[in-house]
């Protein structure tokens, strides 16, 4: 067995290191805290490559498949006699690819920040939660058992929090970060009910004893527990919730489009790279339980994917800030991977989804970084989100044209660019699995190409807005991340991943199904076609399609009314039918009894003081009937 | 039967005396040395007090109509203390110049009302016990109309003696009954002659309403507030504790002794008439500003807590009965102590005047907070002591709910007690009691008060000495 | 001789007495006569020892005695009684018990 | 000279100490000093008792001293710690330093109100090191009424009514007690035998079940009434809504674990077969005062009722795992007790503060502050983290014990009061940054707190003690889980060891 111990330095030192920025960086120079974070993460990239190398090739696993190793384990609390929470590093294929897309996109993002950041107020608060972020993504890949990552799982929630309402007086961000903690942090109930039901019924919270074919959960006795459903599916549901919540599944997704309100480099690492796909991660990680154990939760988790794909991408396509229709994009990916694992089956040839889903989940890392960050230097450049403001700023800003360029084909799926060989397994994967499912990553794959384009093109080309002041080229320390994750987005798709990254560890034999990737890249082609169309020259074109759409178009641009509902659940039902009448209650009744109590006994003093009347004799009526009373009593009893 | 016999009655004789001598001195005083008897009095009464405390025989005397054991000279003993202390309390007062004249006649009366008790307390039979009950009362009346050219002093004394004469001819009218049925008036002869027949049964029923009227139990306490409020500060303390204490002493006596044969009937009368106390008298006394009326219908409640020592029936019962009336006589006096330090000084007793005293008074004001607090039986001070045990007796007989009702009734007597302690510390005035010193003895007298309520509860020996006193009696 | 008149006629006549006496105490508006009620009262008590003494237990005398008892204490509470209503008619110049209700609640 | 005996007496030298100083600034300096020694005195304590423990040492109590005080009623004063204790001597010593330092500033009647602070927390300190249910008793109460005065005298608001209502809802509640604990005496030892109040005799007899049944709701709700049960927690709003800062701090923080504390040691402790049978009652009110509580925070408009409602449910949330009856379950609600106490007195520690300069507690009337007080701002949104239940801060240790304890009851009710209870967490994080949001973030609502102060260094020390505290059991909550586990051990057998009487469930 290989020593992998020194991987636990990966989480501790951007740890270290956020500790350090966050008690002494208010005294430094902004800029040395900033390159204090950067390093941190540099130094933990080179380590999560090392490992990378290592484990994938020089340390030859491969013979055998890739095993899980656990590189480093300790107990951090002792809950039954079964259940202990651990702390540790797991090295498997999954959580060394995440290592790789994390550090490298948060290196990225960390150098990017150097100069988006610049001059703002808090710019060592701004790079202490990026080091706590990657401190607690990388502890969250890294997770031994569930319930570690269940730990780290709400730290993300909490970094997330913190870097959304990264400009606090903002109300708006304000709104955007509570909003997106609270919507994650029910999602995560379920996740947490879902531990609490498997655990109780595995007696473990390992993850390599929970995913061994012959471990505790899969064995587990099936036999309807509720609604026809095993107690297993039940459970690997709710965890899914969890998993759904942070990756912005449908319906719980409406808190990632208002997560734009963070700093862009923010959106780039948290809400497009890393974070939102640790749903997709954990469905990942406890995949063999959902293939082996529970196919139905696998059945649900396939057509969330698929829904929330189709209703990003529809809306995406009527967005017109730019950064939203990022978000939507990053969505409708996401659920991409979702539909892919969902679709998956275990095990060899059958394990393609999972390949895939982790392959478009690499890529997608790049690309959607690297088109997050080309915003952020279009929007460093125009100071406006709204592409209303912008057109034809190509040759303003020739490098990120160029790298957005690159990103928008590469997101559209076009051979030979990353996007294509990932998104073409998905598909494959979907044909065997389930026709329908096809049919609709068909639809969004034109969909997402025409939005993508829409998107370009009204940026880069369309009427030249003049701009009061021009804009100009953002500095090279903002313009070199772009360029490595151009050049991620366009080699990223060669990597081997049917050989490294499986289900079961196997690598297999995966080629391109002709058949399939054709008329996928055709429609996209078509989609580009039609955004070209409309949006390379401004015309009348979109408002008359926009009419001719009428009421439809209305709604997704109205995002299909989802805040309205949230907002009426939140704000009516539970505001002003639970708690203000709990409120009302606690002060009125319970609180009003207790005085009630406390009047009672005063009137009745008030009501008794004339039997002191101060006339002697009354005192002897009372005296006398007293004793007679009394006799009374007695002779009742004496019987 | 020897001259030495009479030792048995030492406490007695002496203060027979005492009252004798002091009567004597003053008729050899001028009208302008009238008040040199305080000290003589008050260094008289001490040596008396420390005399008791010398170990004295215990006998019977006269054929049992007259009995001395450990616990009676333990409760004269304590009711000597008590008075003690009400003497130095009352030296502001008394030097005052509408006393001038007739100083000497307070520690007369007062005196003689405590060789009254004293003979009540070791009486061995009704003849005795009656004759102890009136000369406790009777002076006690002229001591309510003390201060005779008061309106209010001189109701309370017709308000007392009337009421008390009427209660002592239904006393009396039973114990006639009590004789007639039994032929006898000696404890021990009728205890064991005692049976429930119905005539019986009225007969202590009547004996009964006569000494629940001395310990002014619901329904027959009507007079107390009255007559406590007319009278000087320390007559009434002296009403609240010593006499009272004295009746509650002697009732636990005859109820244990007896009328221990038909206490399966007396137990749920004495249930009722309990609850009864406790909660009337937490009920006025919530509405009361007048601090001597208020500290009545504290005292009426306190009587009903008592009930609940006796209704426990047994030895925990006794003890802890004698135990929370020497508790309650120095959390009472304390209050008094500093009532009466204030009116003798100021003439305010209203609770209002009290409002902001601790600014300009902190001594007296935390002696007040210690006694009403020992009154509401709160930790540390010594009351907590003494309401646990009493509510432990009840317990040991099983009376829980009986327990429940006096630990709420408790409850609301800390309200009231509270509103002391708050109109003292928390309420603003702006003309506050203004800053006063009284004399050394009055002082002593709050400062032994204190002590006693700091030391008895914490110090175990008292309540084992009581403990042992009592296992004497019943067992 | 004895027992020519039976013991109940006392009994009756004492108890009779006892309620006049109550009664009285608790109707009449004069403070002497009150007085007076308890008197009543009083003896009452006296008659029903005496009765007792001599026809139950005519070989003790404690009945007596008590009665002799009572009858001195009688007086003095008497005694008392009356110079505090004179005091009472210095304070309300009346000796009518209504008027003395001063302290009351 | 028993160690535990030094808890009530330095607090009493420390009161004497005080009358003797002559200013304020002497005043605080020696209560200042007292205290510290009391907090080291407790890091020894434990450091004692955890090389004790591994010695070797399995008894039930250690550090056991006992001395007769009333032998006929054989009252002893009989002292002993286990973890539980020792967590709780911990977190009372940790919470009354930093009270001290949190009313630094208080100038009117300063020496009375040191003085009434330390004598309620050396009442505290001797309920929990007391195994005598008398003395217990005694300190109970001793620890209840200096409130009134500390209330009613440096209070504000409408201070006499929530001093009078709270001191009376306590009272009434230990007069539920009174009865129980005589109740509990007479039934001590089997009849005929010496009778006791020593928790640890007491167990060793059974007392017979119809006295439990009658014996059991008296003890849970006396106690309960402190431990701010639903429906009588009610003096809890208005009382700390009033109470000054450090007043608030304690009695939030450590007075009301008094009644969880009582209900573990002696209700259900002492009557287990009652307990089995009456807990689905009980389970109920605690389960809905989680929820409640946490329904009643979110709609508040002041700071102190949004965490006095936040601690009725926390409250709630320690008994309903008491009444869960199983180690688990029973370790956290004690982590849970320990993790409150320190959250909500650093809560009501920063409210004070914040009151202080801004002299208004409505949350609509202020915002931004995060800008114009940074070191307040970020305590307070850590300290909210914690209370949502953060992982890496203290709550999240307690809940998550809680919750997978009370999961291993296997039938539906168990099952359906346990999602109850997880539901709260939810529901906590709405009102927590409800607060956060509207108080620290956002623009400045009013121009003069343009130009307040930070925290003074006394403020700073103050939080950051309860901070390191919180901090430190929420990273490594281990040692502390382990110290707890060992004395629950054979308490829980003892509870479920009886035959569990068929209950409802």
């Amino acid at each position: 067995m290989v020593d992998y111990t020194y991987t636990l330095l990966i989480p501790l030192i951007p740890f270290v290191f956020f500790i350090l920025i966050g008690l002494s960086g208010h005294k430094m120079k902004p800029i040395v805290s900033g390159l204090i974070g950067t390093a941190g993460l540099g130094i933990a990239a080179i380590l999560s490559y090392i490992t990378a190398i290592r484990y994938f090739w020089t340390d030859h696993l491969a013979e055998s498949g890739y095993k899980s190793i656990k590189a480093f384990e300790i107990t951090w609390l002792h809950l039954t006699d079964k259940l202990t929470i651990n702390i540790g590093a797991l090295i498997d294929p999954i959580s060394v690819m995440m290592l790789i897309v994390i550090t490298t996109v948060s290196l990225m993002v960390h150098i990017y920040s150097l100069g988006y950041m610049k001059g703002e107020r808090g710019y060592h608060r701004f790079f202490a939660f990026l080091s706590l972020f990657s401190f607690s993504m990388l502890g969250l890949v890294l997770a031994t058992n569930i319930f570690q990552m269940y730990i780290f799982w709400e730290l993300v929630g909490v970094s997330s929090f913190l870097l959304i309402g990264f400009y606090y007086e903002k109300p708006s961000a304000v709104a955007a970060s509570k909003k997106a903690f609270i919507v994650t942090r029910f999602a995560d109930l379920g996740f947490l009910i879902g531990i609490l039901i498997l655990s109780f019924n595995t007696g473990t919270f390992d993850f390599q004893l929970l995913t061994s074919p012959t471990g505790p959960a899969i064995t587990m006795p099936g036999g309807a527990a509720f609604m026809g459903m095993s107690v297993l599916t039940w459970s690997m549901i709710f965890i899914f919730m969890g998993g759904a919540g942070k990756s912005a599944m449908f319906p719980l997704h409406i808190w990632l489009p208002d997560a734009m309100e963070g700093p862009t480099p923010v959106s780039a690492l948290i809400h497009a790279a890393t974070m939102v796909v640790a749903g997709v991660y954990l469905v990942a990680r406890l995949f063999p339980v959902y293939a082996l154990g529970a196919p139905d939760a696998l059945t649900v988790v396939a057509w969330v994917g698929g829904i929330s794909s189709l209703f990003a991408a529809i809306i995406a396509c009527t967005q017109t800030d730019i950064k939203r229709v990022l978000a939507y994009s990053t969505m409708s990916q996401i659920g991409y991977m979702m539909l892919a694992l969902g679709v998956s089956g275990y095990g060899g040839e059958n394990g393609l989804g999972f390949m895939a889903s982790n392959f478009h989940l690499f890529t997608h890392a790049m690309f959607k970084a690297l088109l997050f960050l080309g915003a952020g230097a279009i929007i460093h450049a125009v100071h406006s989100n709204d592409m209303k403001d912008m057109g034809g700023l190509r040759k303003y800003l020739p490098i990120t044209h160029a790298t957005f360029l690159i990103a928008c084909i590469t997101i559209a799926g076009i051979p030979p660019l990353a996007g294509f060989w990932s998104k073409d397994e998905i598909m494959v994967a979907a044909w065997h699995h389930n026709k329908i499912l096809f049919s609709i990553e068909y639809l969004v794959a034109g969909l997402t190409a025409f939005y993508m384009f829409r998107l370009y093109f009204s940026i880069f080309w369309g009427k030249a807005t003049h701009y009061h002041h021009t804009p100009h080229e953002a500095p090279y320390v903002m313009t070199i991340p772009l360029m490595v994750l151009a050049f991620g987005a366009v080699f990223a798709g060669f990597l081997p991943f049917h050989a490294l990254v499986t289900s079961d560890g196997m690598p297999f034999e995966s080629h391109l199904d002709y058949s399939i990737a054709i008329p996928s890249v055709l429609i996209a082609l078509l989609g580009i076609g039609l955004a070209t169309a409309m949006y390379r020259k401004s015309n009348g074109l979109p408002d008359k399609l926009a009419g001719i759409w009428g009421i439809s178009y209305k709604w997704a641009y109205h995002k299909f009314y989802m805040d309205e509902v949230y907002l009426f659940v939140t704000k009516k039902i539970i505001f002003g039918y639970i708690s203000v009448p709990v409120a009302w209650f606690d002060r009125h009744i319970v609180d009003g009894f207790m005085n009630l109590i406390a009047r009672t006994v005063q009137n009745t003093s008030n009501l008794i003081k004339n039997f002191q009347s101060g006339r002697l004799q009354q005192y002897g009526y009372v005296f006398v009937t007293g004793a007679l009373a009394l006799v009374l009593i007695f002779v009742y009893l004496w019987n | 039967m020897s001259i030495y016999d009479f030792m048995t009655m030492r406490h007695e004789l002496i203060l027979v005396c005492l009252v004798l001598l002091v009567l004597i001195i003053d008729l050899n005083l001028k009208k302008s040395q009238k008040h040199r008897i305080i000290p003589i009095a008050i260094s008289l009464f001490f040596i008396h007090t420390v005399i008791g405390f010398l170990p004295a025989q215990t006998g019977e005397l006269f054929g049992g109509m007259y009995k001395t054991t450990g616990l009676t000279i333990l409760m004269k003993n304590i009711l000597n203390v008590g008075v003690l202390i009400i003497l130095f309390q009352s030296t502001t007062w008394l030097k005052k110049e509408e006393n001038g004249e007739k100083i000497s006649e307070f520690y007369i009366l007062l005196l003689s009302t405590l060789v009254g008790m004293n003979f009540m307390i070791s009486s061995g039979d009704f003849l005795m016990l009656y004759l102890g009950l009136e000369l406790a009362t009777i002076p006690m009346a002229a001591l309510a109309a003390y201060t005779h050219h008061q309106s209010r002093s001189a109701e309370a004394g017709i308000k007392l003696i009337l009421s008390s004469a009427l209660s002592s001819g239904i006393l009396l009218f039973g114990l006639s009954l009590i004789y007639g049925s039994t032929g006898s008036i000696y404890f021990d002869t009728v205890g064991a002659l005692y049976s429930n027949a119905p005539m019986q049964v009225l007969a202590f029923i009547f004996f009964f309403t006569g000494m629940a009227f001395k310990i002014s139990l619901v329904p027959f306490h009507l007079w107390t507030a009255d007559v406590y409020e007319g009278s000087p500060v320390n007559v009434t303390s002296y009403f609240s504790v010593i006499s009272k204490g004295a009746s509650a002493f002697i009732l636990i006596m005859v109820m244990y002794t007896v009328f221990h044969s038909i206490a399966y009937l007396w137990k749920d009368i004495v249930y009722l008439v309990a609850v009864l106390t406790m909660t009337i008298g937490n009920l006025f006394a919530l509405r009361q500003k007048n601090m001597k009326r208020f500290l009545a219908f504290s005292s009426i409640a306190q009587a009903g807590f008592i009930l609940l020592g006796i209704i426990g029936g047994n030895k925990i019962g006794m003890t802890a009965t004698v135990y929370f009336v020497l508790v309650y006589i120095f959390s009472n006096l304390g209050a008094f102590g500093v009532i009466s330090a204030i009116s003798a000084k100021t003439g305010k007793e209203s609770m209002d005047d009290y409002d902001g005293l601790y600014a300009t008074n902190p001594k007296l004001t935390l002696l007040m907070m210690l006694s009403v607090f020992s009154l509401a039986g709160i930790p540390p001070v010594a009351g907590f002591f003494g309401k646990f045990f009493l509510f432990t007796s009840a317990a040991s007989g099983g009376y829980y709910w009986l327990v429940f009702i006096a630990v709420l009734n408790a409850t609301i007597s800390l309200y009231y007690y509270l509103l002391v302690v708050k109109a003292m510390f928390i309420n603003k005035n702006d003309t506050p009691i203004a800053f006063f010193k009284s004399d050394i003895m009055t002082r002593i007298g709050l400062f032994v008060c204190a002590l006693g309520i700091f030391v008895i509860g914490f110090w175990s020996q008292v309540y084992e000495f009581i403990d042992k006193l009592t296992f004497a009696i019943i067992n | 001789m004895t027992g020519s008149i039976p013991l109940q006629y006392f009994l009756v006549i004492s108890t009779l007495m006892f309620f006049t006496g109550i009664y009285g105490f608790l109707t009449r508006k004069n403070l002497i006569t009150m007085l007076m009620s308890i008197e009543l009262i009083l003896n009452a008590v006296n008659i029903n020892f005496v009765a007792f003494n001599r026809y139950l237990y005519p070989q003790n005398l404690q009945g007596h005695f008590f009665t002799l008892i009572i009858i001195a204490i009688a007086a003095a509470e008497a005694a008392v009684a009356i110079a505090i209503i004179i005091n009472i008619y210095r304070n309300f110049r009346s000796i009518d018990v209504d008027n003395v209700d001063e302290m009351k609640f | 000279m028993n160690i535990l005996s030094l808890f009530i007496l330095i607090p009493l030298l420390t009161i004497i100490a005080i009358l003797f100083t002559g200013n304020m600034k002497q005043t605080r300096v020696v209560s200042a000093i007292g205290m510290g020694i009391q907090l080291l005195m407790s890091a020894l304590l434990i450091y004692l008792y955890l090389t004790e423990r591994n010695a070797g040492n399995t008894a039930a109590m250690l550090f056991y001293y006992d001395a007769v005080w009333f032998p006929t009623l054989n009252i002893h004063y009989t002292i002993g710690v286990d973890g539980i204790s020792v967590a709780m001597i911990g977190l009372t010593s940790i919470v009354v330093f930093a009270g001290i330092f949190a009313s630094w500033m208080v100038d009117y009647l300063y020496r009375e109100f040191f003085i009434s602070l330390i004598l309620l927390a050396s009442g505290v300190f001797g309920f929990f090191i007391s195994l005598d249910l008398f003395t217990m008793f005694l300190f109970y109460e001793l620890a209840v009424i200096p409130m009134y005065l500390l209330i009613g005298l440096w209070g504000s608001g409408p201070k006499e009514y929530s001093a009078m209502k709270l001191t009376l809802m306590l009272m009434a509640g230990s007069a539920l007690l009174f009865v129980a604990i005589l109740g509990i005496y007479f039934y001590s030892a089997p009849s005929g035998s010496q009778l006791t109040f020593n928790l640890l005799e007491i167990a060793k007899n059974k007392i017979p079940i119809e006295m439990q049944r009658f014996l059991f709701p008296f003890t849970f709700i006396g106690f309960g009434v402190l431990g701010a049960l639903f429906p009588f927690h009610t003096w809890s709003p208005d009382g700390h809504a009033s109470a000054p800062t450090a007043v608030s701090m304690l009695h939030a923080g450590v007075l009301m674990k008094l009644g969880g504390y009582g209900v573990f040691r002696v209700a259900i402790y002492l009557m287990p077969e009652a307990a089995h049978e009456q807990a689905w009652i009980f389970l109920i009110m605690t389960g809905v005062s989680v929820v409640y509580g946490a329904f009643g925070a979110v709609v508040q408009k002041d700071l102190k009722y949004i965490n006095a409602y936040s601690s009725v449910s926390h409250c709630g949330l320690v008994l309903f795992a008491i009444l869960m009856m199983n180690q688990t379950a029973m370790n956290g609600a004690v982590i849970q007790m320990i993790s409150h106490g320190l959250m909500t007195a650093l809560f009501f520690a920063l409210i004070g503060m914040i009151y202080g300069r801004t002299h208004t507690r409505l949350i609509n009337e202020m915002g931004g502050l995060m800008k114009v007080l940074p070191f307040l701002g970020v305590v307070y949104v850590i300290a909210g983290l914690a209370s949502l239940g953060l992982p890496g801060l203290s709550g999240f240790v307690a809940e998550m014990t809680i919750f997978v304890g009370s999961f291993q009851h296997t039938d539906t009710f168990h099952r359906v009061l346990t999602i109850v209870a997880c539901s709260s967490i939810v529901i906590t994080a709405v009102y927590i940054l409800r607060v956060v949001g509207t108080l620290l973030f956002g623009p400045i609502k009013n121009d003069h707190f343009l130009h307040l102060k930070d925290a003074m260094w006394f403020e700073r020390l103050s939080t950051l003690t309860l901070l390191i505290a919180i901090a430190a059991i929420g990273m490594a909550p281990l040692w502390l889980s382990n110290m707890i586990n060992f004395s629950l051990g054979p308490i829980v057998e003892k509870i479920n060891g009886v035959a569990t009487v068929a209950g409802l469930f």
